[in-house]
């Protein structure tokens, strides 16, 4: 026993070890230099082969599969099999997975149609108005004074728009055209739909940003015919897109908790609150608020949750005096009702006015 | 008896080898190590199996609160799938009955790394330690399935139960890896590949499963305990994960896991048939290929558990497509089976009565498995009473049968002693029909429409519900009468012959029970392990 | 009973779907008999035939090829044929057609909530038209659910975090029984709702907010005042019977019973026993009479009202009630004596 | 180099010689290496999906990783699989003293790497730049960031882990290697350490450009 038997095994000679040592060293250094040229989707599969090729030279050479057994090479190769069943039919899955979209006029319903008298005309009142909602809306992106230079546009490729400059406007700067943009959105960009907002909030909105800069455009009757509005009549029967994003719908629906009854009676709950104001208030700032507002409405938390899915981070608005959303009463509730898209502000559209007016009376109080 | 004529009764065999608690808690005999695991499984089976009468009690009556609570009997179920799936049927065979069989089977003195064996008894035993410590904390809910993000959010201790699981994976790793060596290198002289028994062949096919699906679960309990420890969000939507993500790896090793409990006990029928049939095999290579073809497909048809999961379309096409193919290995063994009792001379003994049993009991196992195999069946049956049904069919119909078969077949070799042989049919039958009582009404359930894992039910539902907990309780006293005629039988029974059963696999070439080295000799093997000739009919267990 | 078990292994067939759903279910089992018949006959043949006889010898058979090939081909194809059928039907039942009324699910711990674009929110009971078309988008907000309709032999999982939907025609008008097929924690078996097949007349009714009138169980006749009360509260509201009666059976379509008990067991909340007119201990430490005011708010705002030893996890139900419904609940909680 | 005398082993007693039992050994230690595989597959796996699904995410996320730390660590452990092979090859020719020097060598490698790995982590700490619910680094723009950094937590943890394992191992082996115990007619236990370190290399050589290098 305890013969010399093991001198048939392959001895990995010192000269070749250190070839392939010096080979795998060049090779690494291959790897990196090619990372940096842009080569679109090849640097992946230059990199993956490149690592192939070292994982062969470690594996034939270092752990001597060359001179080892069949039966051995077989075994470890099994294992790559296996991993490439498990990768490929997982991808069946998860790259092949049904889109849902869901069809109808949840949410809009209600609210779309312009109840203003020609509204394409720009009013000081609209104007007014649009500014307001402006201020809740769109200065996140577009910045207080519309310059497109609000905290968040820092992020965004392209960039929000100046609406202080005249070019380049993607849909031009006539007011049917700025209303469809508000209504559809510029996908792929971060401009969101707002079609969630009234109708007339739209208009207003519209008037609003075109009034930031003196040159005037007028729809000529070709723009009418495009948005379908018939300038001769009175009001506007607009054509609502029945379809929303079920992204948008679904979000809508899991933030709203008792699932109150939306459209139509999105500014009017049925049932009256019995309890008194400042009671109420800070119970629903506790239960709502606070996590992301904080304490006596600070702001300034960090807040990582839209909906269930995406991870982003944002700093929430302090809820005091200089706040725009505090200006008045019908503004804050609109801001509470609705949210605001784009930002992280959910909306809760199941507060009755009586809570709403509790809400705000409670954070008037804390902030004098 | 030509084969015991070196042997003198009270010679030195490995159960008397040495002495003393220490001589076994140290061992490194295979065969001792094959007990101390059939013991704690036994154990871990009475434990498992007090907790599947506790919910047949709970569901004797509809509506709830006949015996617990909600959440106690959502512990109970997740308790009596984790400790039957990872603490009894998938150590069973291989860990215990193929530890015991397999090198003697091969002619070997022990399995290729004895200290590995005894360490993996002991990681066993340590998982299943902090697995049974969670009981006494606050227990788990999860099901055995632990699916996400239920299992992140409960506030039970299910970080014990997937800590306990995950190392109780290792003991399945390294025994898997212990039998693959011992198969390629320490087979007997002269016992090729085309010689080698089909339980050998079995428990190859199973050690393969074994060794490549286990390291997968073990990341994915790694992963889930990081989902609740580090908040790692892969399978956690909140965080944007991905929880069918998590089905997906936690099926890629489940889905194998049931052949690594099916294929041994495939392996166990094989042999036994052709003894008490006293006829060659039917197709011996069709068999053996086919235990291969089964431990390939286990790998390709996960995706048949989630369906109706909500993963995509092309993958439901897929997974269902590649399932029907599990049928086609299987059903050549079990009508290649029936074939070797064609022209047979049939015994009735209890091993035998047990391999009827397990046709029957996995034939409907099989064949209802093609129910959920089928897309739209399945759609209407997955998650309700029908998939319990199935999967008892073949786990306690399979694998059961198959190491009940298994313990009576090799009960004389362990032992040196026989069991009675009245007894074990009365307890055949009891466990049978029992068994029968008790899930078959659960297929109708199911197909009526009663989901499982509910503590209480429509009052629709409370007919069958009663028949079934009633044969629980059936099954439940065949296996008290099974444990108590098997410690009549070590105690006191009749000394058994080196070859009670007049076989020809190596294992009934040396003496009951074997000596601590298995042979006294190494045997040289000449002929393959199925030659039974026309006029060789008798067998000495039957001619007292 | 012991009819009631057996008449017909599977549910009514309430879609079409369900109807071809049953065809094939029923070629199976004929075809797992002739196979079961085939091997436990065969076996038993061949038990009876060559049962052990020192006299007679065995044949020497190693195999035959041809059986092989046999017993490998024959079922190989009929499992592509069960596969291709299989797959035919399942398409059938993920595929809603464009025009589909859509519902939205959501489903959380332990209710199902669903939402209408008319802007209704029905809770545990979600009411759809008969013989058109209507596709359910569903997500969760907490854990896997399953929602499972026997009679129409659909299901589908509801996770978290993103969207699945599955779609069907009800034939047969009534209420259909749901199920959550997904484990989902404590009260998982009390996950329960009903779908509703309205008839037409109904369904506009439904639609404009007034009232449908009684609806029986899907397949059977509208019960009588005298078996109402002698049943087990899965029956319609109806307009005739006692405050209390209806307040039951608010109780139990709610989901009330999810959580909590009227036989003096707590489960996740506090049991309902006995409960009216007592004082309860509130989680901030207050005393308050539990009577027709106190159950109103804590129904309308659990969270200010949650009871002391228990998780706020209670959801609201403002705005889900009706103020009959509400008035019945009352009047059934404080016959809970 | 000086030949050591020559050791002898005396092989256990169900196997023939003491090849056998060498060979018996290798293949166990192969089929270790597969569970190995397989094991770190799943994260691999993971890997594939998500930077399927998020590409966007994973190329941002990427740049917040040290190229050149990673590099660096890629030739430590490629030069120690070098010495690990050296030592091997010296055990089998009987030249203990080679032997022990490249397994010293292989462990400072291996310290170094760790180090490295030190310098890494800390600095991932700092920014915020962690697993899943405590990810707070605010200037990755991209959703969903926190599971790249989950998943390369996870990834080369486990890897990290198998480092320390592995330089407990050629602990062992050195003190064994030092009593004399190894020589050219046995040396299984060092060749299948061997085996094992090199395997930590090549997850090594694929955890590089998977995560350091995404294109």
């Amino acid at each position: 026993m305890g013969s010399t038997s093991q001198k048939h095994h392959h001895i990995l000679p010192t000269k070749t070890a250190l070839t392939i040592g010096a080979l795998l060293l060049v090779l690494t250094a291959i790897t990196v230099w090619i990372a940096h040229i842009d080569l679109g989707p090849f640097n992946f599969v230059i990199a993956t082969a490149v690592a192939t090729l070292k994982a062969s030279l470690v594996a034939l050479y270092f752990m001597n599969l060359k001179y080892e057994s069949s039966e051995n090479r077989m075994i470890f190769i099994t294992s790559f099999l296996f991993l490439a069943i498990f990768i490929v039919l997982t991808a069946t899955d998860l790259f092949f997975r049904q889109e849902v979209s869901v069809h109808g006029t949840f949410i809009a319903e209600g609210s779309s149609q312009s109840k203003l008298k020609k509204p394409w005309v720009s009013t000081p009142e609209l104007v007014a108005h649009g500014k307001e909602i402006y201020a809740i809306q769109c200065v996140a992106c577009h910045g207080l004074e519309g310059k497109g230079n609000g905290p968040a546009a820092a992020a965004l490729n392209p960039a929000p728009r100046n609406f202080e400059a005249v070019d380049g406007w993607k849909n031009g700067r006539k007011p049917t055209m700025v209303f469809k943009t508000l209504k559809e959105g510029l996908p792929p960009s971060s401009m969101a739909s707002y079609a969630t907002l009234p109708a007339d909030d739209r208009w207003a909105l519209t008037h609003y940003v075109l009034s930031l800069h003196p040159q005037v455009e007028v729809d000529s009757p070709a723009d009418f015919a495009r948005v379908g509005i018939d300038p001769n009549q009175e009001s506007v029967q607009e054509k609502e897109d029945p379809k929303i994003s079920i992204e948008l719908a679904m979000s809508q629906l899991a933030h709203a908790e008792s699932g109150m009854e939306r459209g139509a009676h999105l500014y009017h709950s049925r049932f009256e609150q019995v309890q008194e104001g400042p009671f109420i208030g800070k119970y629903l700032y506790q239960k709502h608020c606070l996590e992301c507002h904080g304490d006596h409405g600070k702001g300034g938390i960090k807040v990582s949750v839209l909906g269930v899915y995406p991870v982003a981070f944002v700093a929430t608005h302090p809820l005091n005096q200089q706040s725009p959303s505090m200006n008045s009463q019908e503004v804050f509730n609109q801001a509470v009702i609705r949210g605001i898209p784009g930002n992280l502000m959910p909306g809760y559209g199941n507060l009755s006015s009586s809570e709403l007016k509790g809400l705000y009376q409670y954070l008037k109080a804390e902030n004098e | 008896m030509s084969n015991n004529s070196a042997v003198v009764q009270g010679e030195d065999h490995y159960l008397n080898h040495s002495r003393g608690l220490m001589s076994w808690l140290g061992t490194l005999d295979h065969k001792r190590i094959g007990l101390m695991y059939l013991f704690s499984v036994l154990l871990f089976f009475l434990m498992g199996g007090v907790f599947a009468l506790l919910i047949r009690l709970e569901l004797f009556k509809w509506g709830g609160h006949n015996l617990v609570d909600a959440n106690t009997y959502n512990k109970f179920f997740t308790y009596h799938g984790a400790i039957m799936v990872f603490l009894v049927v998938i150590p069973a065979i291989p860990a215990a009955l193929g530890n015991f069989i397999l090198p003697i089977m091969l002619g070997a003195k022990d399995v290729a790394f004895p200290r590995l064996n005894l360490a993996s008894y002991y990681i066993f035993m340590t998982g299943a330690l902090f697995a049974v410590l969670a009981l006494f904390l606050r227990g788990a809910d999860t099901g055995w399935t632990f699916y996400t993000p239920y299992s992140i959010r409960t506030n039970t201790t299910v970080l014990l139960v997937l800590f306990g699981a995950f190392i109780a994976g290792f003991s399945s790793i390294l025994t898997g890896l212990n039998f693959i060596v011992t198969i390629h290198k320490l087979r007997a002289p002269g016992l090729t590949w085309m010689r080698l028994p089909l339980f050998c062949w079995a428990l190859y096919a199973t050690s393969i499963i074994q060794v490549l699906a286990t390291p997968v679960l073990a990341i994915t309990l790694v992963l889930l305990c990081m989902e609740r420890i580090l908040q790692i969000g892969i399978f956690d939507p909140k965080l944007g994960g991905d929880p069918i993500l998590f089905q997906h790896f936690f099926w890629f090793y489940s889905h194998p896991a049931v052949y690594i409990m099916i294929l041994p006990a495939m392996g166990i029928i094989s042999e036994i048939i052709p003894v008490f049939s006293r006829k060659p095999i039917f197709g011996y290579k069709a068999i053996a290929y086919s235990s291969f073809g089964i431990a390939l497909i286990a790998f390709i048809v996960w995706g048949h558990h989630m369906f109706v999961s909500g993963q995509s379309e092309l993958a439901n096409f897929v997974f269902s497509l590649l399932t029907m193919f599990v049928a086609v290995p299987t059903g050549v063994k079990v009508f290649s089976w029936v074939g070797t009792m064609y022209r047979g001379s049939i015994h009735f003994n209890a091993p035998m009565l047990y391999a009827f049993g397990f046709l029957e009991l996995f034939t409907m196992g099989g064949l209802t498995g093609v129910f959920l195999a089928t897309l739209a069946i399945d759609v209407h049956l997955t998650n309700t009473y029908f998939v319990v049904a199935h999967f008892h069919y073949v786990m306690v119909g399979g694998t059961l049968m198959g190491l009940l078969a298994g313990l009576h077949y090799w009960f004389p070799k362990m032992f040196g002693r026989m069991y009675s042989e009245t007894a074990a049919k009365i307890g055949f039958w009891l466990i049978v029909i029992g068994f029968n009582v008790t899930f078959f009404p659960q297929f109708i359930l199911g197909a009526q429409g009663m989901p499982r894992r509910y503590w209480s039910y429509l009052p629709e539902f409370t007919f069958l519900n009663r028949i079934s907990t009633l044969g629980s309780g059936l099954i439940g006293v065949g296996f008290i009468y099974t444990a108590y005629y098997f410690y009549r039988g070590m105690r006191s029974g009749a000394k058994a012959d080196a070859n009670p059963w007049n076989a020809q696999t190596l294992e009934w070439k040396t003496s009951s029970p074997p000596p601590h080295e298995n042979f006294h000799e190494t045997p040289v093997v000449t002929q393959w392990p199925y030659e039974y000739l026309p006029e060789d009919t008798s067998m000495p267990a039957n001619l007292r | 009973m012991i009819q009631q078990a057996f008449a017909g292994s599977v549910p009514l067939q309430g879609t079409e779907v369900a109807v071809r759903w049953d065809s094939l279910y029923n070629f199976l089992v004929g075809l797992s008999i002739f196979f079961f018949v085939l091997v436990v006959g065969s076996i038993l043949y061949f038990i009876v035939s060559y049962k052990h006889d020192s006299k007679k010898k065995t044949q020497y058979i190693t195999g035959s090829h041809l059986l092989e090939a046999v017993w490998i081909a024959v079922p190989t194809l009929l499992l592509m044929v069960i596969f291709v059928w299989g797959y035919s039907v399942y398409h059938a039942m993920t595929q809603a057609p464009s025009d589909a009324y859509e519902i939205r699910v959501i489903g959380k711990q332990w209710l199902w909530t669903f939402q209408y674009d008319n802007g209704r929110t029905t809770v545990g009971e979600v009411f759809v038209p008969v013989n058109r078309p209507v596709k359910l988008v569903m997500t969760s907000e907490d854990v896997l659910h399953g929602f499972f309709i026997p009679t129409f032999r659909i299901k589908q999982d509801v996770v978290p975090g993103m969207y699945s939907s599955i779609w069907f025609t009800a034939t047969v008008p009534g209420k259909h029984q749901a199920y959550c097929t997904e484990y989902c924690g404590t009260s998982h078996s009390a996950m329960l709702a009903k779908v509703v097949v309205l008839e037409d007349h109904q369904w506009k009714a439904w639609n404009q907010n007034k009232e449908i009138g009684p609806i029986p169980e899907a397949g059977q006749p509208l019960p009588s005042k005298t078996q109402v009360a002698g049943t087990l509260g899965k029956k319609p509201l109806i307009q005739n019977i006692s405050l209390v009666e209806q307040g039951r059976q608010v109780y139990q379509s709610k989901g009330c019973v999810a959580c909590h008990s009227t036989d003096g067991t707590n489960k996740v909340g506090p049991t309902h026993k006995g409960l009216f007119g007592t004082q309860v201990e509130l989680a901030n430490g207050k005393f308050v009479l539990a009577d027709e005011n106190y159950i109103r708010n804590h129904i309308e705002y659990p969270q200010a009202n949650t009871v002391k030893g228990y998780n706020p996890v209670m959801p609201t139900f403002k705005g889900l009630l009706t103020e009959s419904e509400m008035n019945a609940l009352i009047a059934y909680m404080k016959s809970l004596k | 180099m000086l030949q050591e005398e020559t050791v002898i082993h005396h092989h256990a007693h169900h196997f023939t010689s003491a090849n056998h039992e060498f060979e018996a050994a290798k293949q166990g230690m192969w089929i270790f290496l597969v569970t190995e595989v397989l094991m770190f597959g799943g994260l691999f796996v993971a890997y594939g999906l998500f930077r399927g699904l998020y590409p966007e995410m994973f190329h941002e996320a990427h740049q917040h990783l040290a190229v050149h730390m990673g590099a660096l660590n890629t030739v430590v452990l490629i030069t120690s699989s070098l010495t690990m092979a050296l030592s091997v090859s010296s055990a089998q020719k009987g030249h203990k003293v080679s032997s022990v020097r490249y397994l010293v060598l292989t462990l400072i490698l291996a310290c170094c790497f760790l180090g490295v790995k030190y310098f890494e982590y800390s600095h991932k700490f700092h920014d915020g730049l962690l697993p899943g619910g405590f990810f707070t680094n605010t200037e990755i723009k991209s959703p969903k960031a926190s599971l790249f950094f989950s998943l390369y937590f996870m990834m080369t943890g486990l890897h990290g882990i198998h480092v320390l394992i592995g330089m407990g191992v050629i602990s062992w082996i050195l003190r064994r290697t030092l009593r004399g115990e190894f020589g050219p007619s046995y040396y299984t236990p060092i060749e299948l350490v061997g085996l094992y370190w090199h395997f930590v290399d090549l997850v090594w050589i694929y955890l590089f450009p998977l995560l350091y290098l995404v294109g």
